[in-house]
């Protein structure tokens, strides 16, 4: 197959009942928003690429439908003391080309993330560790430079992939070839038509797959990936555009599998840049958004207004005392700028116009703004464009939208830490914040973290480097014949459900 | 004959050579980031600095660019800078899938046209030719993704005659390939049938007119073959020429249709090398999309030749 | 291939613009053509409400006026609550402005090329016209995806790169209307009497090119507006909150099933102006061909 | 021959036939109450100026009008009555009984055939010949009209041949169904003097050979008294006079008629130009040497060389005719001589000044001492300036004076040429041929200029105009003295103007002296050829000419 599609035999799509359990057999077949281009285990490219990494690849832990932290290829895990996580590996986990996993394999998985030349997506969560031994033929303990709360979300997020170091050290080429321990083989991906894989007879879990293989179609364009699901050309289809939510929700053959407490949009300041340097205007804009509005008109209500803490209340039981702190109150807005000499401010906004997700509610704030007296000169630019400006400072203000890299107010540093990759577009360092979130990162105690974390994130709040706008309802759509697929909740997103999944198509 | 071929294939590689260099450097003037696209959205700004020269891309521009052409002249293409995949594993596949597309489209519109075109100019001023005259310049008037949009709602959507189903592979399957074709070849075909349409009435109108039918005319030929043979066979002549114009703007529309319709075809492949920055794969598909205008021109110009027995001698 | 026509505008070199005596003027004569003064009065309508739209519109187009996809107001109200007749209205004024600003750029640019490749001939007329061939060769859209990458997407770039990209259509007929003009003898005659070659270009040869550059300008306004329109449905044209009649179709595509009017009005308006343009074009081009003169 | 007007038992006879155009929704009338009828073997011509209708009357017959037209009248082919007749009859008629010669054969005849394919297709479309006979029997044809290499000429193309050879591929298609009548419409207007006498005597023979009638329409009285029987006389749509050939040429009744006659240049015919006032130790108006002008071949194909070492003086104002068939290079000189083509070799001097190398700098000075008088007065003069600024261009380029004075010699100028002054912001869209050339004279003649270069500036006219042009053009020669390089393939107008005549054949000089001596007793073969070639509009005097020339041409 060059360059055209893979043509699975008939075989393969028949579904065969199994009575007393999930289906056996059957090809799915699953309409992608963007086209993975970068098959590395270690590096992510998106969550289209998760879903690929997650079938091929297994982590040592991994999170379950209900989004807590279990066992994957670990057979036990956890903390021996503050600075020491030890793992004890399955037994008989086989590679696709037959090969056994051994500790060896892990501690080169882990290295690999952590050299600076893999650019691995895990390697900056690990920046705690100290170093990581192989003690015996089947344990692996990391040992730490201080106590890290956060490590094991960093084990089991989807780019912390054990990979074969026989296998790499061949010279494989992992950006277009994927070797791993999961579920499914893969087949092959051409380039904008289709990635496939089939199901890896060894597999650990002697009943799974249950599928015989997964086919990704990209489709970048959002109404023709809704079509094709519409039209069962796909089973199944991640992204559903907020404009599209009705359509599907509205067909009784489809499910709507999603959350609203990831995913959210914000505005950033560089705060350097004057007058943004001025926290009252910072604080004009913010007050400016009318979040309800945007969520109403961009996301058609498919979310929930963001005016108080970044982070979601499913995993940061402060978040809800802080609701309310950042108010629609345009003449408020008006006074703050009046106060800093900025009345009638020009505002030079960039966002991307490539996801619906991001530009649409950056255009549904534009009407709030105008009625705080402020002039908005919007220029949305192609993705990597916006990334290039955004990096580079080139406009004062920016709109964006992202989603915590992990399902814990730890993950708060890429934003308002001084290290933070957000807060570097923003030119924000706090030395209060900064040292808040370290304490937060070192403290293991559930309450003292609460009250450490409600601290950071109000006095973000108070300096406004960049403000929240509305966190937006995320989820997969598919047929009702595919079953056992579950929307990853409390933040805690994997791929992984993808492995469970079967269909109850007989035709 | 051998004069004017070797002439027009000088042209037709210096005009490359002129193509391959303006892509190469409009294709760097692109702000953004290969090494980000590589790396995804979470990759810190120093590991994307890391990739960066992992590619080099931090070598000196000229270098790269001479390079890019000893490459070239040794038969690569290139490697994609993002997938790692050599780009003539996929080019050539997808340079065929969206040449059927338009070539499809551009035989549909022709044999079509000209039919409606020959109607309309033998009937001139009456009803029928009214009605198609405004019909061409209708289909003229419709930005291909309404048309697009608008078939695939009715016929994959509310009346799903024509689905979009999985793109099968013609060997594979021919009938169900035949089917998805459907709807992206109408789409494509609409607009230039019209402008087919309004050309061979334009320029059978001209050759009704002409002396030389009259003499047809006045030998006593059937009417019919005086307009097959006379009017119409010259009438092509325009209609050869204009085609290479449309098969460029058809070339162009595919980039809409195959969004539309999630065919795969070059565009998907370009606008998600643009969309990564990917530069080899960005100047292979221009560079592809460039020589099938040049070679098509050629073949209109050689058509031309053949058909017209004046063009022979000058 | 060197030369191939566009269109069949052959319209005559040497086509006086009648004035006078014994013949009707061309303005006359279009109001005597019931198509194409029908499709002119409608372009003069459609002018006049693209330059006074700010002062027509009801509503300001980005004021929230409304519950989003409902029927309010006189032709319903969009996803993001703004009136929909407002936002036609400049959308209609935005897809003109760059259509008309695009195709004048490309107009001068190219007739520019045109008179000079054909009236110095030689490797002048080499250079520029396989310059012209390598930006044929150029699948259009791709060009201007790569172009508008490059720039930002502004309307401004939106222009060049429609401008650009449509300078051949004028070069190419500029350039075979000034080859056969240039040996007409009224050309020699000026020639004999010692006029110097800009003149002759500019005073003499240029008014008698005119007549198929006319045609091609409104033709080429047809084709830019739907060029406009595909660009912004890509993204690349013009920026919101600023509508387009391209980017409102692309917005209306959303909502097809839930409002389908988003997408019906602006798709409407572009196949009318679009529609409008060509009628008129081709009345123009019947109107000046001297074939077709009584 | 009967002696009255109507032939005793005509084949084809038109009746009051009336012919109406609708243009912009009106009906305009092109021809009112046509009669003219033609018998077997007879030749009967149809002449008057431009747009009398000549075409429109004899298209009627085989219905070949354009959509916009409708008849009235009748027209009697035999028994059968052509008008209203159906499709079917018709086509039987077409080609086969009725056959049709067309004005301009690069034209009329389809570019994208063979003539070959296009002969077959005439014989096939009668009968169900098979290929291989329809084959033998266009090669016939092609024998007998006279084309050479028949064998290689049925696979030619219309533009592979000469004019010549054209309008013999359309005659041979016109007789391949061996038709009772053969209309030809000006069947040599656009073909020159040795050609056209080619084909009028085929058009003689075939009527022989085949007995059929004929009807030509031409607007040459030569043409006419070589060939016709009889003449039929149009102007503006109507008949005005019609007579056998010796009597309408012997004795015109109508006033149209003898205007007709009188208007053509008659070689011989009159006095020659007044000597005197050409001032024979005079000055040399132009001198040319060893002239050679070759034209560039296109990339690295071999040129093509037009003019041979040719050499010529004029003295001051003197007429020097300048005569050769079609292609032999005369417009070439014309041309390399006001600089428009370069001259390879040679030199070219214009009032003792060298001018063949200068640059356009240098010649500034000199321009004003010649000027050009063009072929076309269609398209010599720019249409979107009125007559008044076209004369006055070279003056303003010249910097010749102020705007008054320019405005004053403009209406002066026009006045000359005797053209009503008021009419200086006219457009040249609204003037006739012949008033548009003399707008090009007067634009000639604006500077003073001593040396005047006129190609063909006559021959796009139509007879009666361009004996008023001629008229114009030698009284102001004599009136202003200027010096004159005339080109024309008519040696009627060469000997009415010229002093001296100079022959071209290929672009070499092969004969000049003093026009009299030159047409009267030509020294060579060609120009003897040249001359015999011409017809003059008198049936007894043309044919004895036609003798002659047969004896030539042999
Ligand atoms: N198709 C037509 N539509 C309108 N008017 C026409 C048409 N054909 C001919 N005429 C008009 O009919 C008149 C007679 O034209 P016709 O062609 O018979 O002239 P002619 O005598 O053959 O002249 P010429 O010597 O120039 O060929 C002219 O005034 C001409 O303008
Ligand atoms: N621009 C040109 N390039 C090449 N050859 C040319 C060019 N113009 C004329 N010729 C050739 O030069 C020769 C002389 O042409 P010229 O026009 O001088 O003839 P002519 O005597 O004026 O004929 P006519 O009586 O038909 O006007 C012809 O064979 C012609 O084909
Ligand atoms: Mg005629
Ligand atoms: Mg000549």
């Amino acid at each position: 197959a060059c360059g055209n599609p893979v043509t699975l035999p008939e075989s393969m799509e028949a579904v065969r009942p199994n009575p007393g359990g999930p289906n056996r057999g059957g090809a799915l077949h699953f309409g992608l928003s963007t086209d993975p281009a970068n098959l590395d285990p270690h590096v992510s490219t998106g969550s289209a690429s998760d879903y690929l990494r997650q079938l091929a690849y297994n982590g040592l832990v991994q999170y379950d439908g209900s989004g807590e932290i279990v066992a994957d290829l670990a057979a036990e895990f956890g903390w021996t003391d503050e600075q020491t996580y030890k793992v004890r590996l399955r037994p008989d986990v086989r590679f696709h080309d037959g090969s056994t996993l051994t500790t060896e394999d892990v501690v080169f998985s882990f290295r690999r993330m952590m050299d600076e030349d893999t650019a691995a997506t895990s390697g900056p969560l690990l920046d705690q560790v100290a170093a990581i031994e192989a003690v015996d033929a089947t344990t692996v303990v990391f040992t730490f430079k201080q106590p890290d709360v956060a490590f094991p979300f960093a084990l089991a997020a989807p780019t912390s992939t054990i990979v074969s170091r026989k296998w790499i050290e061949s010279g494989a080429n992992t950006k277009t070839q994927m070797m791993g321990t999961g579920p499914f083989r893969f087949v092959e991906r051409i380039p904008g038509v289709s990635t496939t894989f089939v199901r890896f007879d060894d597999y650990f879990e002697p009943e799974l797959p249950y599928l015989n293989a997964i086919v990704f179609q990209p489709m970048s364009d959002d109404y023709a990936r809704v079509t094709a699901l519409r039209t069962a050309t796909v089973d199944m289809i991640d992204y559903v555009p907020a404009t599209h939510v009705g359509v599907i929700t509205g067909n009784p053959r489809l499910r709507f599998a999603s959350d609203k407490t990831f995913g959210f949009g914000f505005v950033g300041f560089v705060t350097s840049w004057r007058p943004f340097d001025d926290v009252r205007v910072r604080r004009a804009v913010a007050m400016s958004i009318n979040r309800p509005s945007v969520l109403d008109t961009a996301l058609l209500g498919n979310g929930r207004p963001m005016d108080g803490a970044l982070m979601p209340e499913i995993f940061a039981p402060y978040a809800r005392q802080l609701d309310g702190s950042m108010p629609y109150d345009p003449e408020q807005a008006k006074y703050l700028l009046k106060q800093a000499g900025q009345e009638g401010l020009t505002l030079p906004v960039v966002t991307t116009s490539s996801y619906s997700v991001i530009a649409r509610p950056t255009q549904a704030m534009l009407p709030g703004l105008r009625a705080a007296g402020m002039n908005v000169n919007l220029t949305q630019q192609e993705w990597l464009t916006f990334r290039a400006s955004v990096a580079a400072q080139t406009f004062p203000v920016h709109s964006w939208g992202t989603a915590p890299k992990f399902g814990d107010p730890a993950s708060l540093r890429d934003f308002i830490g001084g290290t933070g990759t957000f807060a570097k577009n923003l030119d924000f360092q706090d030395d209060k914040i900064d040292d808040l979130l370290d304490q937060g990162r070192r403290t293991a105690d559930p309450a003292l973290r609460n009250e450490i974390y409600l601290e950071a994130e109000k006095r973000a709040l108070e300096l406004v480097p960049m403000t929240y706008t509305v966190r937006r309802e995320q989820g997969e759509a598919h047929y009702h014949y595919v079953r056992g697929y579950e929307h990853p909740p409390k933040g805690a997103w994997t791929a992984t459900a993808l492995r469970r999944t079967w269909m109850e198509k007989t035709a | 004959m051998r004069r004017f071929l070797v002439r027009r294939f000088t042209q037709a590689i210096v005009q490359l050579l002129l193509v391959g260099s303006i892509v190469f450097f409009l294709a760097r003037l692109i702000p953004g980031d290969p090494a980000r696209a590589a790396l995804g959205d979470a990759a810190t700004e120093e590991q994307v600095a890391l990739t960066r020269a992992a590619m080099h891309l931090d070598e000196p521009f000229l270098g790269q660019f001479f390079g890019f052409w000893v490459r070239l002249f040794q038969g690569d293409l290139g490697t994609s800078l993002i997938s790692g995949r050599a780009v003539m594993q996929d080019l050539p596949a997808r340079i065929g899938n969206s040449l059927e597309l338009v070539l499809l489209a551009l035989a549909v519109s022709l044999v079509a046209g000209i039919a409606l075109g020959r109607i309309a100019a033998t009937r001139a001023d009456k009803p029928s030719d009214h009605a198609l005259v405004a019909g061409s310049i209708f289909g003229i008037s419709l930005p291909v993704f309404v048309v697009g949009t608008l078939l695939l709602l009715v016929f994959a959507v509310l009346i799903p005659i024509l689905p979009p189903r999985r793109f099968a592979s013609p060997l594979d399957d021919p009938i169900a390939h035949l089917q998805i074709l459907v709807l992206p070849v109408v789409t494509l075909a609409a607009a230039s049938c019209a402008v087919v349409t309004r050309m061979t009435r334009a320029a059978m109108l001209e050759t009704l007119n002409a002396d030389y039918v009259r003499t047809a005319r006045a030998k006593g030929l059937v009417e019919k073959r005086v307009i097959k043979r006379h009017a119409l066979r010259t009438a092509m002549l325009p209609v050869v020429s204009m085609t290479t114009v449309e098969l460029t703007t058809l070339i162009g529309s595919t980039v809409l249709v195959e969004t539309i319709f999630g065919w795969p075809g070059m565009s998907s492949l370009l606008m998600n090398a643009v969309g990564q920055r990917d530069y080899p794969v960005i100047q292979a598909v221009v560079l592809a999309a460039a020589t099938i205008v040049i070679l098509v021109n050629l073949v209109g110009d050689l058509v031309i030749r053949a058909i017209d027995p004046r063009a022979e001698d000058n | 291939m060197a030369t191939a026509p566009e269109s069949l505008a052959p319209a005559l070199p040497g086509t006086p613009l009648v004035k006078g005596a014994g013949r009707k003027s061309l303005l006359q004569r279009m109001v005597s053509n019931r198509r194409t003064s029908i499709a002119g009065a409608f372009l003069l309508l459609v002018a006049v409400v693209a330059v006074f739209a700010p002062l027509i519109a009801p509503y300001d187009y980005r004021d929230i006026v409304g519950k989003p996809l409902t029927p309010g107001g006189p032709l319903g109200i969009d996803d993001f609550g703004r009136d929909v007749l407002s936002r036609l209205l400049i959308g209609l004024r935005t897809s003109l402005g760059v259509a008309l600003s695009a195709v004048l750029v490309a107009g001068v640019i190219g007739v520019v090329l045109g008179l000079v490749a054909g009236y110095v001939g030689r490797w002048v007329s080499t250079i520029i016209m396989r310059g012209i061939d390598v930006l044929l060769s150029f699948p259009p859209i791709v060009l201007a995806i790569a172009v508008v990458a490059i720039l930002g997407p502004a309307l401004v770039n939106v222009v060049l790169v429609i401008g650009v990209l449509y300078i051949p259509r004028f070069t190419r007929i500029v350039y075979s209307q000034v080859l056969s003009i240039r040996s007409m003898e009224y050309v020699e005659a000026s020639e004999i009497m010692g006029t110097k070659p800009a003149d002759i270009l500019v005073k003499t040869i240029l008014p008698n090119v005119a007549a198929p550059i006319i045609v091609q300008l409104s033709l080429s306004v047809s084709f830019a507006i739907q060029m406009e329109a595909g660009l912004s449905f890509l993204g690349l044209g013009a920026q919101p909150p600023l509508p387009s009649l391209g980017t409102m179709v692309g917005a209306g595509r959303d909502f097809l099933e839930v409002q389908p009017t988003l997408l019906i009005y602006p798709s409407v308006l572009i196949i009318l102006v679009v529609l409008a343009l060509n009628v008129f074009g081709d009345g123009m081009r019947d109107l000046l061909d001297p074939r077709h003169r009584t | 021959m009967t002696t009255g007007t109507i032939p005793s038992d005509p084949i084809l006879s038109v009746e009051r036939l009336s012919v109406d155009f609708q243009i912009a929704g009106e009906w305009t009338p092109a021809v009112k109450d046509v009669s003219f009828s033609v018998a077997k073997g007879e030749v009967v011509a149809l002449v008057g100026e431009s747009g009398s209708g000549k075409s429109v009357s004899s298209m009627s017959v085989l219905g070949l009008l354009a959509p916009n037209s409708r008849r009235r009248g009748s027209i009697r082919f035999g028994d059968t009555e052509m008008l209203g007749l159906e499709e079917e009859a018709l086509r039987a008629i077409r080609g086969r009984r009725i056959a049709m010669i067309f004005q301009e054969p690069m034209t009329a005849l389809n570019p994208v055939y063979t003539i070959g394919e296009q002969i077959i297709e005439a014989i096939q479309c009668h009968e169900p010949v098979p290929a291989a006979e329809a084959r033998e029997r266009t090669l016939e044809l092609l024998t007998k009209v006279g084309i050479p290499e028949p064998e290689r000429r049925i696979h030619s193309y219309p533009h592979q041949l000469s004019g010549g050879q054209r309008q013999r591929a359309m005659i041979a298609m016109a007789i391949s169904g061996s038709p009772e009548v053969i209309i030809a419409d000006e069947p040599t207007t656009a073909l020159d003097v040795t050609v056209q006498a080619e084909i009028l005597e085929l058009l003689r023979r075939l009527r022989e050979d085949l007995g059929s009638a004929v009807v030509i329409i031409t607007h040459d009285m030569g043409v006419v008294a070589d060939l016709a029987d009889r003449v039929v006389v149009m102007r503006r749509g109507e008949v005005v006079e019609e007579a056998p050939v010796t009597r309408l040429f012997s004795a015109p009744r109508h006033e149209y008629t003898r205007k007709l006659l009188s208007a053509v240049p008659r070689p011989g015919g009159h006095a020659e130009p007044d000597a005197a006032t050409a001032d024979a130790g005079g000055s040399t108006t132009l001198r040319v040497a060893d002239l050679e002008v070759e034209y560039p071949g296109r990339l690295g194909r071999r040129g093509f060389k037009a003019v041979h070492g040719v050499g010529f003086t004029i003295e001051k104002g003197r007429v020097l005719g300048l005569v050769g068939e079609s292609g032999s290079g005369k417009s070439t000189i014309g041309r390399a001589l006001v600089g428009l083509v370069r001259a390879s070799a040679g030199s070219i001097e214009i009032c003792g000044q060298d001018v063949t190398n200068l640059r356009p700098k240098e010649l500034r000075g000199l321009r004003r001492k010649y000027s050009m008088v063009f072929q076309d007065p269609g398209s010599s003069l720019n249409p979107r300036l009125s007559i008044g600024d076209s004369i006055a261009a070279p003056m303003i380029v010249n910097r010749y004076a102020d705007r008054r004075a320019v405005h004053a010699r403009v209406l002066n100028l026009l006045d000359q040429v005797e053209l009503p002054t008021s009419w200086a912001g006219r457009f040249p869209h609204e003037l006739s041929g012949g008033q548009r050339q003399r707008v090009g004279i007067a634009r000639a003649l604006a500077l003073d200029p001593e040396l005047l270069i006129a190609d063909e500036p006559t021959s796009a006219l139509d007879v009666s105009v361009q004996a008023t042009v001629l008229r114009l053009f030698q009284e102001l020669q004599d009136r202003l003295g200027f010096s004159c390089l005339f080109i024309s393939h008519d040696l009627g107008v060469v000997e009415l103007l010229s002093h001296d005549v100079a022959v071209l054949q290929h672009g070499r000089l092969v004969e000049s002296g003093p026009a009299r001596d030159v047409l009267r007793d030509p020294r060579t073969e060609y120009t003897r050829r040249l001359i015999a070639a011409a017809p003059v509009p008198d049936p007894v005097e043309q044919a004895e000419r036609r003798r002659l020339w047969r004896e030539t041409a042999r």
